[in-house]
């Protein structure tokens, strides 16, 4: 079941989805996370950020917005804290990277050459905060900027994420190899909204807020089967992933990883079933080596 | 903390105690076993279109049983689908969540607003000192005579048809009540209010917040509440509803 | 209830979403089309279409995709058989128009020009077809090029229908109404893809198709916020509408009228319950005219 | 046609079988008053996030009892919902949809493969005519033994345990079965292949087709079928399965 995207080589393609793990501890209980291919975590600043006002969270039909605005300790407590306790683990680490400059972005990605991560996923698609986040994401020649500042000054590998709020994410994609990318990652959330309306009013503080769960999980498969078609880079494909099933059609539309994102909380194991379900999979059509499975569907 | 997996449970008990009011048993002997007032659960709905769990707190506690009961109030879709489920058919749990009360003082104010009622019962039965219960509607009353074995009970409604006209401050102050320490659990303006008459007058007291959730147990930022200091687990001025909590003194807060 | 765009008077604010409803005589023995404030037809193009070959449709997670490919009699047909249909119930005519190139745009606006019905709502956002459709509605200087062309040939005011697949929706708002534009409709679909993972191919014989039903709400209701926000022109508010707090949803949003799409197909009866809801929420909250609650969240 | 509302019917009789096979009675007495064989019902499901109509053939109707015979197979999610259900359970249903086949012919083959022969039943209780029934299964067969009071039944089987060993028409030519009209249900190859045979004997074939659905009622255009000739509603060489359908004549439709 091991792939290997960029050089680094994971025990199996299940990883999770940024901002809905945190860093693992409040699903060390559920989740061996030695089983996982990769824990990736919160989207981490070289400041704490204190995100925004509640309510952060909504449900949808299907889905869920979330505006949390990335709140987070900062790199310094997420280094001294977070790594260490992931390397208790026989999981890979990759850091979800923020900032609301690139100069923010830099700082983040020079701190972390000098940690024992596995790679860095930078997140150029949040739609939740007001700077940074994903007004790098939705212009190609920002994307292309970015990544090759950051390309630079990294040791890791960087995954760029990329937002589904564009009009073609296969020029984003583009952008972002022709920046030296080495893999990336689809989708984030999109953009939404949703109104009490007894309150009249946006049910979330922050008026909108990111899409994600079951809900829109076609968009998400469709962006991954585009962008497998339009670059050479390895894929992460997130977006509705609640089953082994779901995680075989991002697989198959060429994702070499999936990750399990809004379904953690509703289901804390969710990855380990996609993970065993992705074997049994491979068990009942006799198929070997994942590799076989991945961007099957032409 | 002992670990609070997810689970499907069995109804053993629905009754209605009021419109819209509903009062449910659940088989959950993990839950019983450990859990503590001012805890509470995450309820999962049937209906795959719904994917966020329900907090809802815990009302009683029956250890012999090994049954948990809740009281909840039809707000939505999702609390409406649970008063439909009947004895013998079930539930997915999980839980025991958050901190619950820590049980002290000598004589003690346990104010519920609402739907923040029910996690004072299972207080009032496991706190071993005065008790005064100060419960707040805004017209039907439901719950109150099963607070009166464990002291006296005084009520506050909106519309004034039970206790005081008003709301559970007026009530306290109607009556002079005295306290040295404070548990209360109800919507936040309530909260607010009783937060600031425990500080001013220098009462002890123990908030139960509320916030929408999605992990219920600390991994999605999405419950947290401002603290006045840095908060030890998220490095900012936020604590987290869900695992933190719900339970706060009030000087931690801003409401 | 009633509302006015454009000059045209419908006698309240629900109408159908292009392509669910055909021209109403499949839905006529479960609704009284004389309640709706207006019908909205499938897209109807200069010569008939075949549409895509099936499976087109596919079952999502709340959703559904469709890539009918705009299957249609052509307007003669149409013009012969539906028109004089829906002209016997007292409901307001939308006619929905497509075309692969602007000259057949062009055509079918100007054959209409001499007909009975009431606005036109002009199609530039259909993800399933290979030329035309969405191609015009993903650059604003094509959006506003022809809304001018049209503009100058329509005799009925002219609604443009924007999608959901772009970067900034608003500016796609903005170089509608620079071309002339009455009224604006969003949103269309999303465009999705399912992998059956057994078979190892896309369920749709189009491979993509476009995602519509209540899991993509959220998304169009933040779209007709911006809109709304962006541009003077009235909006007719569209995507997951399956019941009255939906629509009110779209209404506070900034939607003058709001169409029921996907939802008829699970709930034939849908339009008629959205206008009941409606009316019980006003009379609920004393409201005496619907314009208090168009655009009412800030 | 009468019109084909949706409603809620309760559950009267819920069976197994064979594996994955169910047959489910449901109480729907203007169905049963109005159907016809070779028509269909679209049967809804509760949960929320599955929104499409599955389309389930009628395969008996008790007029009697108001009832109507529902025989499937749990291919997914939708279908093991179904298998859920118990008697008094209910469920939504809209029917009955379709024109359903046009009852014809002196010396009669009924042709069922997996599960379109549940059709047949009801097929081989209108039709008075010389009867014979070809059931064609993968492995484990059902609902044969139904239709031997209406004729003589031949079994085919892929994998040869029961009848013939391969597929229906296999079956055909080894017990050299004639007839003047051809009745068939069953997955597109196998229809194509009846197709081919039915054009080369010059033999009358009413096909009932299959195709993914979404309105049921021909709004979406979403099942249609190829057509040799300009279909009189669309105006193209296209025709809809859930109206016009989903019984069309062989020379009608290219498969
Ligand atoms: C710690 C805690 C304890 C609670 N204890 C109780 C209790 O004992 N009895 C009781 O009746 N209610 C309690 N509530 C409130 C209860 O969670 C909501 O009424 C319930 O989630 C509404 O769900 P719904 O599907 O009916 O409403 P909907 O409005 O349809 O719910 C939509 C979404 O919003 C969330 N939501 C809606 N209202 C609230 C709310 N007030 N607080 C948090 N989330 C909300 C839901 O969980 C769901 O995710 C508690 C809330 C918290 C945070
Ligand atoms: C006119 C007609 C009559 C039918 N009669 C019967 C019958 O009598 N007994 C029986 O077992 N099956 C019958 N089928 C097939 C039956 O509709 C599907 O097996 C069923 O819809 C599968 O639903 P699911 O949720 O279990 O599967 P899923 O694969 O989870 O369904 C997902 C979506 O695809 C659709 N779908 C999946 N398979 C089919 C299919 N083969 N045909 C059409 N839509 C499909 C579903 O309706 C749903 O919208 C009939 C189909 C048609 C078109
Ligand atoms: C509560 C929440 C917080 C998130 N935080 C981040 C984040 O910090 N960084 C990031 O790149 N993506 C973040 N995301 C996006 C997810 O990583 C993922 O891309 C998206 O939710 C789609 O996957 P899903 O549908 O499986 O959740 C967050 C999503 C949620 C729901
Ligand atoms: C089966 C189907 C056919 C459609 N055909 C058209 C069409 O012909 N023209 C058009 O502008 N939109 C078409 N649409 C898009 C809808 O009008 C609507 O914009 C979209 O489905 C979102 O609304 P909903 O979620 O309520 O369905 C179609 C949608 C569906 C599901
Ligand atoms: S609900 Fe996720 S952190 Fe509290
Ligand atoms: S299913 Fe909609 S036309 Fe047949």
């Amino acid at each position: 079941m091991n792939v290997t995207l960029a050089g680094v080589t994971f025990q199996n393609p299940v990883t999770t989805a940024s901002g809905t793990f945190g860093s693992g501890m409040e699903y060390k209980d559920y989740v061996d996370l030695s089983r996982l291919g990769a824990v990736t975590t919160k989207g981490v600043s070289s400041i704490p950020w204190p995100g925004n006002p509640t309510p952060r969270v909504a449900e949808t039909y299907g889905g869920m917005l979330n505006a949390i605005g990335l709140q987070n300790p900062g790199m310094e407590m997420f280094i001294q804290r977070d790594i260490p306790f992931l390397r208790k683990y026989d999981t890979k680490i990759i850091v979800n990277v923020v900032g609301k400059t690139t100069q923010e972005y830099c700082d983040v990605v020079e701190r972390l050459a000098e940690c024992d991560v596995d790679m860095l996923e930078i997140n150029i698609s949040c739609p939740n905060v007001k700077e940074g986040g994903i007004a790098f994401g939705q212009d190609p020649k920002c994307v292309e900027t970015i990544t090759s500042e950051l390309k630079k000054r990294a040791k890791q590998p960087i995954i760029m994420k990329l937002s589904p709020n564009v009009t073609d994410i296969a020029e984003m994609a583009r952008a972002a190899q022709a920046g030296g990318a080495d893999a990336l990652s689809l989708i984030n959330t999109l953009t939404g909204m949703k109104i009490d309306i007894h309150r009249r009013a946006c049910l979330l503080a922050n008026k909108t807020g990111g899409l994600s769960g079951p809900a829109i999980k076609p968009i998400a498969v469709r962006m991954v089967y585009q962008v497998a078609h339009a670059v050479r880079l390895p894929i992460i494909g997130m977006g509705g992933i609640a089953c082994a099933e779901d995680a075989l059609e991002f697989i198959m539309a060429g994702a070499s990883m999936v990750a399990v994102g809004t379904a953690n909380f509703i289901n804390p194991t969710a990855t380990i079933e996609v993970l065993e379900g992705i074997e049994a999979y491979m068990k009942q059509y006799h198929i070997e080596d994942i590799k076989d499975l991945i961007g099957c569907v032409k | 903390m002992s670990i609070a997996m997810k689970n499907k449970t069995i109804i053993t008990e629905q009754t209605m105690l009021a419109e819209d009011i509903y009062s449910m048993w659940i088989k959950a002997e993990d839950i019983a076993s450990t859990a503590k007032p001012g805890q509470f659960v995450s309820l999962y709905c049937q209906d795959g279109s719904r994917l966020l769990p329900r907090p809802i707190s815990i009302c009683e506690i029956d250890k012999v049983q090994g049954t948990v009961r809740l009281v909840y109030r039809t707000a939505g879709k999702g609390t409406k689908e649970f008063s439909k489920l009947k004895p013998g058919d079930t539930i997915e749990v999980m839980g025991p969540l958050g901190n619950g009360f820590t049980l002290e003082g000598k004589k003690a104010l346990l104010i519920g607003g609402g739907i923040g009622i029910p996690p004072m019962l299972e207080l009032a039965k496991n706190l071993h000192c005065e008790k005064q219960m100060v419960l707040g509607y805004r017209d039907t009353t439901f719950l109150e005579d099963e607070f009166t074995p464990f002291g006296k009970v005084y009520l506050a409604t909106e519309d004034g048809s039970k206790g005081t006209k008003g709301n559970v401050l007026d009530a306290i102050r109607e009556n002079n009540l005295e306290a040295d320490i404070i548990f209360a659990c109800g919507p936040t303006p309530m909260l607010r209010g009783i937060q600031a008459y425990a500080l001013e007058k220098g009462i002890k007291c123990q908030l139960s917040l509320e916030e929408r959730m999605a992990c219920g147990i600390g991994a999605c930022l999405g419950c947290v509440c401002k603290t006045k200091e840095v908060d030890h687990h998220s490095n900012v001025k936020n604590t987290r509803i869900c695992l933190d909590g719900p339970v706060f003194y009030a000087e931690e807060v801003e409401l």
